[in-house]
């Protein structure tokens, strides 16, 4: 039994955390936020160079060739930064899609440009409003060619690689896609103005099936692992929020006293506190079971992606309001992590269909 | 009990409605009421509004009669609220004048001020806002740091105050000062009226989370005012300001962004999870109707103070309970709106949709601090309403300029 | 508009106040806790002469013939007084079921009795575990004979006069059932010791139907009249757990100073308080509705229902809490409020069902 | 990262079982291992297997080998509790004085009174227990009254402790009492072993809300104590106090009344709401769901204690968290199952069902106070954890008898 990551582990973590303090400061995402740039290319370039976007992508195709483990921390210091970069869409999704369904072509073809971060990937599901149902997409595939309106697709106008949800006669598929000829990519105005998010219209366009396709089953297990990954760039964010949060009501004084000596405040700090350890304890059994036991990844992705999204929604909305009147003013730091929590929380699925889909999964077991 | 009209009421309704269909259009429904203007053409067409209701003796029902009001009765001026509300009218910018610095006047005023200022307010020909809260004294008013000092017959203003509402297009404000750092706290605070077109006053606006900019900074640089402008007495202006925040918390209260749950109830029809109307979703409805029990409760509520001010009562603490129970519940009921359409929730994009539900989530924070934050409330409710004990203060028996401030105050 | 009791409602209330005082105080709630009476008969028969059983019965019964805004300022006090009889049952459930569905002769025949207290009725409802569904009732009545296994039955025991939920076919009807042969009432223990719970099994009884029987939407517009005289029930249980809590933590001091005077337990406390004046507004509302504004009632009850069972069980387990540790022994008060209120929580349906009929109303409204 | 077993501790689990396998027998699903005892063949059971386990060398194993445990590290103690909590076994009584008072008679007792000890309490020969709270003095224990005066060379003790756990089958008490009510009131308090034999020592069971009486008044009327059986010196109890307290946080956990997570699932899947089974009913779902992530969050934070103290490190709040999740958890989980149940919820009959969560339901207040309150957890965390500042005191720097106490207290 050893609940806790390893030295060279750690190591990682703390080079990527130097990293991106020094190249993405907060100001890097309020220079997207303010409509600089669709995402910051030096901190992507950078990743890159330092050989942490293929971290869990095998050497054979460019990558690092480390595991979930390693990934999962470098997941976590990109939510701290709250850096601007399509890591989530390139990484979690599109590699790990390519990896755990692609042809060997398709892997040969692809992940060295993804790993590095010559090609940027966006994993395209969703088909407006509500929440998705594999079965009944209205995207097709069919003789090659494919035709769809797929929106929001996070990172969607920066891409050149989609792995796009469709059907093939009624059974869900994913595609690959690349740019090209009846692809359009329409910028939309995010609710986190440093995101990159996109309308994909897709009208008879050039598509192949990844790999076999895969199944529903296969595009659910999919899900669970970016999950897995994603509750890590939430808890990152969580904890950073949190740390800002802690200094501030040190240092602000109301009636004379620190604002953080009111029980109020403490307790219900104490309370945040709680819920982004419970998120990190079951994000941590989720990235041991997603690198290696996969038997108890269904249930253990599901807690932690609904715990850590919980917890940096919460750490986000208590940093917006324990730094009063600041505090929702565009000058102040806390509106970057307020929408980020938002964004990231409505990405592939809200708490609420976390949550119940582990209950249906924990039921599962139950009967099993 | 009776939640309908009586005779008289319905009598009044009938009267102001035949006004109002007579002088505006009626309202489209989701359409609200703003609160303050981007351009001059709005403000122009606001007072022109005002000078009609005016004219016509519908404007500030409640106020006197000797102050040109109708001297109406409390639930008269919400009738005429409710009506006025189904028509389309432009923003309301003079409600922090007629509902929160009128009063004030009216208590605290010389005459000479009320005869200048009140009939003028009245009609809308001049913008008043409120000039309290500073960078290091929002929750906290009484840390305010803006100086006044006595220079002959008039006052000299320095300092900065923040979250004015209205201030780029108002023509006076009301303004707490320190006047005396060396004595305690609540002691040394003088209340001026100043003039917002005087050399020296900067207004600056200040940009929202969700991109608007409702609120200012103003800046005071050797501002002059007569001694004529003072509200009341050389420090004891604290007692005004309350006066001033009392009215505050009556004139708050309504409105506010983001839709009803009536809204959420149809976005939870049209939106689909897994296949099925999210309204078939057992969970959706468990958070739909926890939702609108709070709303409705508060709604409720406020119809309870209106009974108790009708006769008369002091109002209860409905008003307190109003805000603490309705602004966490804007921002709860925007994110629930959010997750309902899913990751479309994340578009806040004017091509695709109406943005409603994500501006009302960006703007919720605004609403949990401004007018009292929900700690201040729940303060406020404990020891002035349970009778709990208050706070220890460690600010209260020392001079001013020794009140420990930390580092960023 | 006027949203309040008028001068003779109050003083109605203020009477019934005083007279529970008096004669029902905790002490008298513990003695049928501790085992010494089924229900307290001093205060039924007490509040049978002082006319409140039948403030709602028409004066041609035998009651006051006065309206449900009076009946449900007498539950309000019932609830504050945490009354060991079995007002709801006989008057709430059984006389208003008369009232609404009876036929003029069962009218005649039963509701002086109740009303008088010489009779006490139980509404028969349930069928074990889970939340019922009127199609499925295993009870049929058939050629007059009644059979099936009801459990619980809240002063199922004390009871001389049963309304049941049966079938009569395939349909869902309510019948009345009296003491007799094939009527077997068995005491079983409650979670609420003070209050008189049982297993009421019907073998072949006798039985008539209610009036014609009601259906299914008859039956449904029976609860929400008993939930909103519930409500006013719940709404003075945790005013008084409110009032004696807020004493206590003024009287103990704690690190020398009052228990009340920290700010996490004054700001839990704010809220208590905000909790139930928001269920107390919902309740009003729903008298008003109840005395005659009968298409306000569906929403209004659940609304009123569901806010005061969630309001006095908070009241309740915080006034156990904040008693610290004596608030959880037998010998302190506080655990007469919590065992009452989820007593009456459970009954008629717990706060989540009444919520989610309160929301599948409102999307019906919203459809009409 | 790892949450198998490595090899050694593999090996380590077999040698514990064979042990186990040998001397006892599974558990049936579902049963738990009593704290307490009601009658005096269950004490003399629960004597019996804890020699059997000293005898074999299986007793306190992460006490250290000179005073008869084995030396084990934490890991090892867990994988031994957890083996134990496989096999049918009789309550364990001896975990107030196993895991809090041995532990501070080695850190602050006597060599004297060691040796004259921890060998019998480490056997089961004698049963222990903790003196500490009062009537007035519960999450501030430091307020305590009982006073202890010294006369020759014994110390006499007069006053009431509340809260005490087997006190009427315990041979020893550790007492905490006041002996300098002139000094503040950290700084005149002294720890003693008192004989629950003495005279003048009376035990009175406390009947709870659920019926059952798992704690004691112990009343003290002129107790005698020799001098000898202080522990570490006068006035200067408090340090040996802290120390059983902080072992007492390490003791606490796991266990506690009721069914997990997995017995709420079955549960829904048996009872109906309308017709079907609860489990697809979408708010169930949510529900349950956010219960297991608690309860699973809780157990795995308990791992990463573990882990942290298997290398030596000082373990992490971990703890604290544990007891403040855990305990209202605990309630919340039995008024959810009443709520599955309807109004079946309501019966507590034997006859009828099995009461687990009824008397859950009745037992979690409980665990909401004893052996630190929800709120006292929340200022630990957030002033030790997150360094926040502390509360401000009103009783630190006066003499203990001029501290307020209200009419109360």
């Amino acid at each position: 039994m050893n609940f806790d990551f390893d030295d060279d582990q750690k190591a990682l973590q703390r080079a990527v955390r130097e990293y991106l303090e020094r190249e993405s400061p907060l100001s890097e995402c309020r220079r997207v936020l303010e409509g600089e740039a669709r995402y910051s290319e030096t901190v992507w370039r950078g990743a890159a160079e330092m050989g942490w976007l293929g971290t869990a992508i095998p050497e054979r195709y460019g990558g690092a060739g480390l595991g979930a483990l390693e990934l999962a921390l470098v997941a976590e210091e990109v939510g701290r930064a709250l850096a601007p970069i399509p890591f989530a869409s390139s990484i979690y999704l599109v590699s790990e899609a390519l990896l755990q369904l692609g042809s060997e072509a398709q892997k040969e073809r692809y992940l060295p440009q993804l790993a590095a971060g010559t090609c940027i990937g966006a994993f395209a599901l969703q088909e407006g409003p509500g929440h998705g149902n594999g079965q009944a997409l209205a995207t097709v595939l069919k003789d090659g060619a494919i035709t769809g309106d797929k929106q929001p697709v996070l990172d969607g106008d920066v891409a050149g690689l989609y792995v796009v949800a469709c059907r093939v006669g009624d059974q869900p598929r994913l595609a690959l896609v690349g740019a090209g000829e009846g692809v359009k990519a329409t910028p939309v105005a995010c609710i986190d103005g440093s995101r990159a998010l996109a309308r994909l219209q897709l009208s008879g366009a050039q598509a192949e099936l990844l790999g076999d396709g895969g199944d529903a089953a296969a595009i659910e297990h999919l899900l669970d692992r970016a999950a897995t990954l994603m509750a890590f760039e939430q808890l990152g964010g969580a904890d950073q929020a949190f740390a800002i949060t802690r200094e501030y009501v040190l240092d602000r004084y109301v009636f004379g006293r620190p604002v953080g000596s009111f029980q109020a405040i403490k307790h219900r700090l104490a309370d945040l506190f709680v819920d982004i350890s419970l998120a990190r304890s079951n994000s941590y059994y989720a990235a041991w079971a997603l690198a290696g036991s996969a038997d108890e990844l269904p249930v253990a992705a599901a807690a932690a992606r609904a715990a850590a999204s919980d917890a940096f929604d919460l750490a986000a909305s208590e940093m917006v309001h324990m730094h009063g009147g600041i505090g929702f003013t565009w000058e102040a730091d806390a509106q970057l992590f307020y929408k980020r929590a938002k964004l990231l929380a409505l990405t592939l699925g809200s708490p609420t269909h976390w949550r119940d889909r582990l209950t249906l999964r924990l039921a599962r077991e139950s009967a099993a | 009990m009776d939640f309908e009209d009586t005779r008289e009421e319905a009598e009044f309704r009938a009267e102001c409605r035949a006004w109002l269909e007579a002088n505006a259009s009626e309202r489209a429904p989701g359409s609200e009421v703003g609160m303050s203007a981007r351009d001059n053409e709005t403000v122009e067409r606001a007072q022109a509004w005002q000078a009609k209701k005016a004219d016509a003796g519908w404007a500030c029902i409640t106020w006197p009669r000797e102050y040109g009001g109708r001297g109406a009765t409390r639930i008269q001026g919400s009738i005429w609220n409710q009506e006025e509300a189904r028509f389309e009218t432009p923003p309301n910018l003079f409600l922090i004048g007629q509902g929160m610095l009128g009063p004030t006047l009216m208590a605290h005023g010389t005459e000479a001020q009320q005869t200048r200022y009140l009939e003028k307010m009245l009609r809308g020909e001049e913008i008043w806002c409120q000039l309290f809260s500073e960078p290091g004294a929002g929750s906290d008013l009484a840390a305010l740091r803006t100086r006044a000092e006595q220079d002959g017959d008039a006052w000299v203003i320095n300092g900065q105050k923040i979250w004015t509402t209205g201030a780029q297009y108002s023509r006076w404000g009301m303004i707490v000062t320190r006047t005396s750092p060396g004595a305690v706290k609540h002691k040394g605070i003088t209340y001026f009226i100043v003039d917002m077109h005087a050399p020296g006053v900067e207004v600056r606006p200040i940009k929202q989370i969700n991109g608007g900019s409702s609120f200012n900074e103003v800046f005071f640089s050797d501002v002059r005012v007569p001694a004529e402008n003072m509200i009341g007495r050389v420090n004891e202006g604290w007692r005004g300001a309350i006066t001033t925040l009392m009215n505050e918390r009556a004139a708050i209260g309504g409105g506010g962004m983001g839709g009803g749950v009536d809204t959420l109830v149809r976005l939870a029809q049209q939106v689909p999870i897994d296949g099925r109307p999210a309204l078939e979703d057992a969970g959706v409805r468990q958070r739909i109707a926890r939702l609108y029990i709070r709303q409705r409760g508060v709604q409720l509520a406020g119809l309870r103070s209106l009974t108790a001010l009708s006769r008369g009562e002091t109002p209860g603490p409905d008003l307190s309970i109003g805000k603490l129970v309705g602004a966490p519940l804007r921002q709860e009921m925007a994110a629930f709106a959010l997750e309902l359409l899913g990751p479309m929730g994340a578009v806040d994009d004017d091509a695709v949709g109406d943005r409603l539900w994500q501006q009302a989530y960006l703007g919720a924070p605004g609403g949990r601090i401004a007018g009292g934050t929900d700690e201040i409330m729940r303060n406020i409710i404990s020891e002035r309403v349970l009778g709990l004990p208050p706070e220890t203060r460690v600010d209260k028996h020392v001079a001013f300029e020794d009140v420990p401030t930390g580092r960023k105050s």
